[in-house]
């Protein structure tokens, strides 16, 4: 089994080795990914939205549906964590009960 | 698992005094996140960050009283409708989907609208990220709630 | 853009992975664990990326090993492997 | 020299390809649950590391736009990775909140981290 384990890693390994001899070089300026559509980002920014980080920028404007999907996916699994882990002591007082309300700051 | 005090003067006074100044931090780094590192995601976290100090130091208990998780899942939600109203309310006066150049701010100028827009999203990431993060940290810890 | 650096950094990296994955103490393998994202979060702001830097650092290197610190209090803290 | 040029172009390549290996031997070979958590989070940062390297640009500055520099798009990082993965590295988090939970549950249930003896433990109640 740990023969197995340690062949198929080698097997990832070389094959994601010869995958890499395919991709551009090191901080290349001219990579397909540095050349499609960030250069209107960065070009537009100052115009557009008066916001000088285009991180910002891109991630609340040019792209915010992406985050709004985001901003979804981590209160699903905060409710996640509450559903699961709330189930176990279920059986005695049940934990929502109003007479533990204390949520004064 | 942790349930009382820390039993210690020194690592009390310091974390007490070390909290307003982490919250305080967090805040610039939300609403600086136009002009240098920063953003929504990061102040989060660190207003997380101080609510789990203070769990930390001051014990499940007493913290729970300070700062209730039920606020906590609260503040998520809030922060989650703060972006889908970001999102809705340019759809009312005739934009599409979260596009901020249609927001009802009329005095100001058309990216200036979309600078105030972000800010907007920016606060309500935070939000949902800082509740998140307290929410899965008092569940993990078990204390009943 | 110093490529030593750079490739100093990665070497720790790779050091720091093998350790956190080969002590049997699960403790001192979530706080390599934590070093580990310390120096991913180091070499990303030697990149240019300052913000995802930021959020490793915090999240990272903070809240991660906070989680499985708790998770391991209520475990086991020996493994066997 | 052949080689040693491709190493000299490509040399963030190939170590991300060993956190990689490295990663995939944890989650694979360690029996340990939250061992393969720990190889999960390396394997996720070594994709991270991969975004992050694709997006760098010889010459170029941190994608804060100032005045002084110029609003050129060869003069700036590409930002586009930057996003992708800022959003990535909480969902990671959540992620592993959520796997801690289930973690939590299985050993109040088999008093138990290793996985071959949980499986164990699974056959025995199923027969």
């Amino acid at each position: 089994m740990r023969w197995l384990n340690l062949f198929i890693m080698l097997l990832f390994a070389v094959l994601m080795l010869y995958a890499t001899t395919g991709l551009p070089g090191h901080a290349d300026p001219q990579a397909p990914a540095n050349t499609h559509v960030s250069p209107t980002y960065i070009e537009d920014t100052i115009k557009d939205t008066h916001t000088p980080n285009v991180v910002t920028s891109v991630l609340a404007d040019y792209r915010g549906y992406d985050t709004l999907g985001e901003t979804v996916v981590i209160f699903t699994a905060g409710l996640a964590c509450v559903l699961i882990l709330m189930k176990r002591k279920g059986n005695d007082k049940t934990t929502l009960s109003k007479h533990h309300r204390s949520d004064h700051m | 698992m942790i349930k009382q005090h820390y039993q210690s003067i020194i690592v009390q006074t310091i974390c007490s005094l070390l909290i307003p100044f982490i919250q305080l931090f967090a805040l610039y780094v939300i609403f600086h996140g136009h002009y240098g590192p920063g953003g929504g995601f990061q102040g989060g976290v660190l207003l997380a960050v101080s609510i789990i100090l203070q769990r930390l130091y001051l014990g499940i208990k007493i913290s729970h009283q300070k700062f209730s998780p039920r606020l906590a899942m609260a503040f998520a939600a809030v922060g989650l409708l703060i972006y889908g109203l970001a999102g809705i309310i340019p759809m009312i006066f005739g934009g599409s989907f979260l596009d901020y150049g249609n927001l009802p701010l009329f005095w100001v100028h058309d990216a200036e609208r979309r600078a105030l827009g972000i800010l907007i999203v920016e606060i309500g990431i935070g939000l949902g990220v800082f509740g998140t993060l307290v929410l899965i940290f008092d569940n993990l810890v078990g204390e009943r709630w | 853009m110093v490529w030593q650096l750079d490739f100093w950094l990665l070497v720790i990296l790779i050091v720091t992975a093998v350790i956190a994955l080969s002590l049997k103490d699960l403790l001192a393998a979530v706080a390599a664990l934590s070093a580990y994202s310390f120096f991913v979060a180091l070499l990303f702001s030697q990149m240019g990326a300052i913000d995802v830097a930021f959020v490793e650092a915090t999240l990272g290197a903070g809240i991660s090993g906070v989680l499985f610190i708790v998770a391991l209090f209520l475990t086991r803290r020996r493994s066997e492997d | 020299m052949v080689v040693l040029d491709l190493f000299v172009s490509r040399y963030v390549y190939f170590m991300t390809v060993v956190l990689l290996a490295i990663g995939l031997y944890g989650m694979l070979g360690k029996r340990n649950l939250l061992k393969k958590l720990i190889s999960m989070n390396i394997f996720q940062t070594a994709i991270f590391l991969f975004f992050i390297e694709g997006a760098t640009k010889r010459g170029g500055s941190v994608p804060v736009v100032d005045e002084l520099i110029g609003i050129e798009a060869a003069k700036y990082i590409n930002p586009l990775p930057h996003v992708l993965i800022l959003t990535g590295i909480v969902v990671g988090l959540s992620l592993t909140g959520v796997a801690l939970a289930f973690l939590l549950v299985l050993y109040r249930a088999y008093k138990t981290l290793d996985d071959r003896a949980i499986m164990a433990n699974m056959k025995e109640n199923l027969e």
